[in-house]
């Protein structure tokens, strides 16, 4: 007797075709679209700017890092469909829950280019006002900001809020135990919480097949009882209307839901990788010839949604965005060596304040030596007081 | 139900014969009654009550929207109470036991401990983790552990300790309305020690060390499980015609310098006492750091006298591993005394 | 646009009817049996001997905690379905990773009563031979030996090895990131191992749906790319030709299983729980009538394979295994102190040494105070030397 | 393809300037030549030869069956890595970066540590598990740990750290060959060191410390990435007449006491450098066991230089949170000299 025959899954079965609306050719599709329907051309043009803005910021950014203004970037170039898609199917009171890759989708939702690169430029861990945005610090350890998600989303639901929770993962991500307790705590608590797995098919030098056996991350779901979806992560129309009916969902009372993206790393896993040590040239082409504003510019100007001054327009946007960025980004870092032990705790320690003395005595010898004035006396930062964080109950 | 607030008119209790889990209880129920963002979760802390009933009759009272049984997870417990914090509330946590809090290491090292830092004190956790731990309870093995060096270890976390029933009423309900992360450490072999106490009962601060008994020979320093210990070899060393101070430190991280170093100053020895292993432990810690400050009052090395560099071992082994008073004494005779 | 019409699994589906042979009236049933068959009568009387004699030394050693002669015991009663199917699926060459539960599965193994009972009596951590009996020690951290188990297995197929490793888990164990690693280490790496979960319904109080929202455990096999199957874990046949088959399947190459056995925890978690707090007694009933030792001596009177005699016969042996349990527990508890040193390092360390040589010495004093001979002078024991153990490359 | 054995003759290769992360991937090569039951797997170990490149070529040389990327997950790689070894292997394992540890905690602690004690001294994990430490690198946040203080504090591990590129492969051979698990602690800042050598190398054991540079007025303990920065300020003391000992432990766990104790008991004065935070960090125990041992030879109390008790700050804050040459002199200058 087989187990295979008898087994609910055959593991060697072929996945089925990712869900989509727009295809690589730019034209609309119906075939794999589920009940899913195309946004509508000013959902998609608003969508287009964002890609292009956000891929010109991307690519910027790459460049400084190349340039050594930056300590590292992780670029998320050729991801701009899940990115943007993620973040426009949220309310501005929902948060976002993201990782080192998803720059693009901050800046998506409004934080400042220099307020993103602060971490990646070596400044401060987390550089823009997270309650502001309604977005956690962007997450390294993989898959622990999912857990985060969850848990801030029980909190909406148990307060009787309308506040959704979105959290970004990767394909490796998944891999890890924290990422399994969050799907699964968010499906026994019926979190309002939407888990967008952007599936670029490799953790650094690790491809897919090396990191799960599953047809797809979207199958994942069925293990912990929520609805799956297998999405062209390429095409942000299809992703769009994926999450933002998540999004709907969650809100509605509805529950989690989980989202794979399949798309591609272009780029490096970040500038101190080499890709060419773990994949082809020609893999990366085939992408290329996927690429997600491409295909959307082309299904725009056939439905003459778009003209060529529209997109001068918007080109012109992204090069005035990518000009500002280089400008941050060539001004001088500035960092108050004595902030260092400012946010440590909430109740001040004494042991704190003798090390932070120390340090101002150091400081002040060093300039002294150097026959500099000494540093601006910077008084102890008043530890954030205990007043519920503005926010909090949004 | 919402988490409307349902603040109570605070009375006082009558004097009662109380055990530590009891006070725990309380205070957990106290700070749940007069402030609706404290939601309490974790493994079995609903119905059941937790497996040392601290958590007793919470979920009759408060129901599931703010005390409930989670998934099986102590990864899955601190990252969802880190997610609630960000927006608001307070949530009280249980690790079953001590060495079922090591899933949830990278949580509490990486985030709950950082999150502050981080964010720029954007962002605060307000978060209370109980720990019941340590031995002498004869529980099999990973139940008897005592982590208390690694919390310590790791900046941004406030780790405390109490080692009696006012203690444990009084720094639980300041953890919970503590900004910072408490890791709340509960000695086990206490939870059943009663006292009399008319609760609502207010020791005093949490951060600070007290002196439990005065003496004028040894300073002797201990907290959670081993403050009984120290109290008997007091006990037992009048006898001997020495004079023990004893203090329970009640707070490890931060660690009172003030209260410690003064007594240390006035008897020019001492020793810290604790279950865990010695090396890499707490004590190392004590010593180091009273002796940087204090190293021309002493009048000898101070001593550790802790659980051997093993493993915590099984139920009939324990009496050999543990420090008892004889122990202690045996080691202040080593000191040359002149 | 409905997310649940779409997704691939709808939550709120009923589970689907567990695999079985034999119902719970002991008649031999194939409405839901899959292409799986009746293990032969030989076979069945085997497997009830095992379930008489393993539930006869449980109820024993429970009295027997009852009565304080061990520090615990997490009873198995109701469970010998699952624990001795598990067992007897293995050939002596396998490897099982067993928890805290287990104990009758170690019992079924061959290991000695005394030398299971070693640990909750308090005697040492782990009381058999590992290697004699390719058993890892009882795990409890919850999940951690299913990591274990997949190793060993992975290890296996490394050296070409037929070894399989078999680990048993608890329906509150899978909701731990170790399980989620594992099931995918194991599917990933094609490992020879099987996973048998025992779904008793509870995790200490809480019941199974606090603990996950899937229709059953073994749906999670899914997200794994390995095949799952949902067994009623009471019925020792079903239970059996299933995890014969995936060991078997393991062996020869066709990688791991899940396998799920629905079955019922009847006593309390341990002596020190009060189920009263969490259950109704009632349903405690329910499941007494579902009981796998009855349901088994209905079929095998009923095919004429179990006479009275027989039934006499092992019980005799039951009975007598109970009795030499009891003896052994009756006897003191015999502990080295100075043995607490002796396993912690290969390498000797100096440091150990002298706090060896300070209990000794702290022995000999209250010897010498109490006025009784000095103990026995005990020689260091000789470190495990740095040969590869034993059975290690079976 | 099977772990047969496929020993070939041990030939001395012709001296050459080799990093440290060079020097390891050749001790893991050797290591992997000689032992047929040696394995290696992880995050990213096998084709890219792991992001800091101590694992570049062996994928190509041994193959699928002997290196492996694994799954992205520490408590599975860690957990696998207990299974293999009870059937007979030798793991040998990274975990990528210091805090990429932490979710294999449990694993380390509860199993790894405790199996031989649990086991009676029936089961042996020769297990090295492999983790870059510490910053100096740029790195941005969780990249730049130190965590030496954890793992020591845990019985039933050895932690080590290497300083230079010969220590680095000689230790990592002698970490595998060993039967107790080894948690092999690799500075990054020093992974780009070089120097001259023939390799096999074989330096002093493992659990030895050394005395680097011989001095007479105080004795500075460092290991991995503060070696250099000692050296550095024995260097720069000598022209303030100050006569420093470098003692490079070596082995965190365990301590070598016999050599730090003599070379303290010469100097009278002593000092240990380490980048973790302070409180509750290695350096307590350094401190505490050698005034302990050493009280009455000592003229002035053991200073810990390190980082501040704050989480290990961004890339352009860490000047100034590293112990510095001109800190420690400054610090050696609190003392009272007579
Ligand atoms: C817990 C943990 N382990 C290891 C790492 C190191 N690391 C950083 S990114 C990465 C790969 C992540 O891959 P994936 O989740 O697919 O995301 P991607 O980088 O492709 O967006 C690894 C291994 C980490 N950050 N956290
Ligand atoms: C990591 C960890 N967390 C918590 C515990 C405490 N604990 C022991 S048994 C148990 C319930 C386990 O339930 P389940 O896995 O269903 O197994 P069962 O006891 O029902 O056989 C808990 C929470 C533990 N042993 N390990
Ligand atoms: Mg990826
Ligand atoms: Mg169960």
């Amino acid at each position: 007797m087989s187990l295979n025959v008898e087994s609910p899954v055959v593991s060697t079965a072929p996945a089925p075709q990712p869900l989509r609306l727009i295809d690589d050719t730019g034209h609309a599709v119906t075939d794999n679209a589920g009940d899913f329907v195309l946004p509508d051309p000013g959902t998609l043009l608003g969508l287009y700017r964002q890609m292009v803005v956000a891929r010109r910021f991307d690519v910027q950014v790459t460049a400084l890092t190349r340039q050594g203004r930056l300590a590292t970037y992780p670029s998320a170039l050729g991801q701009e469909a899940c990115e943007i898609a993620a973040v426009a199917s949220l309310d501005p009171g929902d948060w976002l829950f993201p990782t080192y890759r998803d720059s693009i989708a901050l800046l998506t939702r409004g934080v400042k280019p220099e307020h993103i690169l602060a971490s990646f430029r070596g400044e401060w861990h987390s550089g823009y006002d997270q309650y502001e945005h309604r977005i956690a610090p962007q997450a390294t350890p993989l898959a622990t900001q999912a857990l985060h998600a969850v848990g801030l989303a029980t909190a909406s639901k148990l307060k009787q809020d309308s506040t959704v929770a979105l959290t970004l993962l990767g394909d490796g991500a998944t891999s890890e135990g924290d990422a399994h307790e969050a799907l699964n705590f968010a499906a026994v608590w019926q979190a309002p919480v939407v888990f967008v797995v952007q599936n670029n098919q490799f953790a650094i030098s690790v491809p897919l097949d090396k990191q799960m056996r599953c047809r797809t991350i979207a199958d994942k779901a069925i293990g912990y009882g929520m609805p799956g979806f297998y999405v062209d992560g390429n095409d942000v129309a299809a992703m769009y209307a994926v999450t933002s009916a998540a999004v709907d969902r969650a809100r509605t009372g509805g529950g989690p839901t989980l989202v794979e993206g399949l798309t591609y790393r272009m780029e490096a896993h970040t500038n101190s990788d080499d890709p060419s040590r773990y994949r082809a040239a020609g893999d990366v082409d085939v992408w290329r010839r996927r690429d997600p504003i491409e295909r959307l510019d082309t299904y725009l100007v056939s439905i003459g949604a778009l003209s060529d001054q529209e997109r001068a327009g918007i080109r012109d946007e992204a090069e005035d965005l990518a000009a500002a960025t280089r400008e941050c980004m060539m001004l001088p870092v500035r960092v108050d060596p004595l902030e260092l032990f400012d946010h440590v705790y909430a109740d001040p320690r004494a042991a704190l304040a003798e090390q932070r003395a120390f340090l101002a005595a150091e400081l002040a010898e060093h300039a002294a030596l150097a026959g500099q004035p000494p540093a601006t006396p910077s008084a102890p930062t008043t530890p954030s007081s205990s007043t519920t964080p503005a926010g909090a109950h949004a | 139900m919402t988490l409307q607030s349902t603040i109570s008119p605070v009375v006082a209790r009558p004097p009662a014969a109380l055990t530590m889990a009891a006070a725990l209880n309380a205070a957990i129920h106290d700070s749940m009654r007069d402030d609706p963002t404290v939601v309490l979760f974790g493994e079995d802390v609903g119905p059941l009550g937790g497996v040392f009933r601290v958590t007793d009759g919470l979920y009759a009272e408060f129901g599931e929207t703010r005390v409930s049984d989670s998934p099986l997870a102590e990864s899955g417990i601190v990252g969802t109470a880190i997610g609630m914090a960000i927006y608001g509330l307070r949530p009280v946590v249980e690790m079953q036991f001590d060495a079922f809090s090591y899933p949830a290491f990278e949580q509490i090292v990486s985030h709950l401990a950082k999150m502050r830092n981080r964010t720029r004190g954007r962002i605060s956790l307000p978060i209370v983790i109980r720990i019941p731990y340590a031995g002498d309870i004869g529980g099999v093995e990973h139940h008897s552990d005592s982590s208390e060096a690694y919390w310590s270890a790791t900046p941004g976390l406030t780790v405390v300790s109490p080692s009696n029933p006012a203690d444990a009423y009084s720094m639980l309900r300041e953890a919970i309305a503590s900004d910072d992360p408490v890791i709340f450490m509960e000695p086990k072999s206490r939870y059943w020690m009663k006292e009399v106490l008319s609760l609502p009962v207010q020791t005093t601060p949490m951060n600070t060390a007290v002196v439990l008994r005065e003496g004028t020979d040894v300073t002797l320093i201990a907290y959670g499980p081993t403050v009984k210990t120290a109290l008997a070899t007091a006990e037992l060393a009048t006898a001997e015609g020495l004079s023990i101070e004893v203090i329970d430190l009640r707070s490890l991280s931060p660690f009172d310098d003030a209260t410690v170093g003064a007594s240390l100053r006035k008897t020019s020895r001492a020793a810290v006492v604790h279950e865990a292993a010695q090396f890499g432990g707490y004590g190392a810690e004590v010593a180091a750091r009273l002796t940087e400050r204090n190293f021309f009052h002493l009048a000898a090395p101070i001593l550790r006298i802790t659980g051997f560099d093993i493993p915590y071992p099984s139920p009939k082994l324990e009496e050999y591993f543990l420090p008892t008073p004889d122990r202690i004494l045996a080691a202040l005779g080593t000191w040359e005394w002149s």
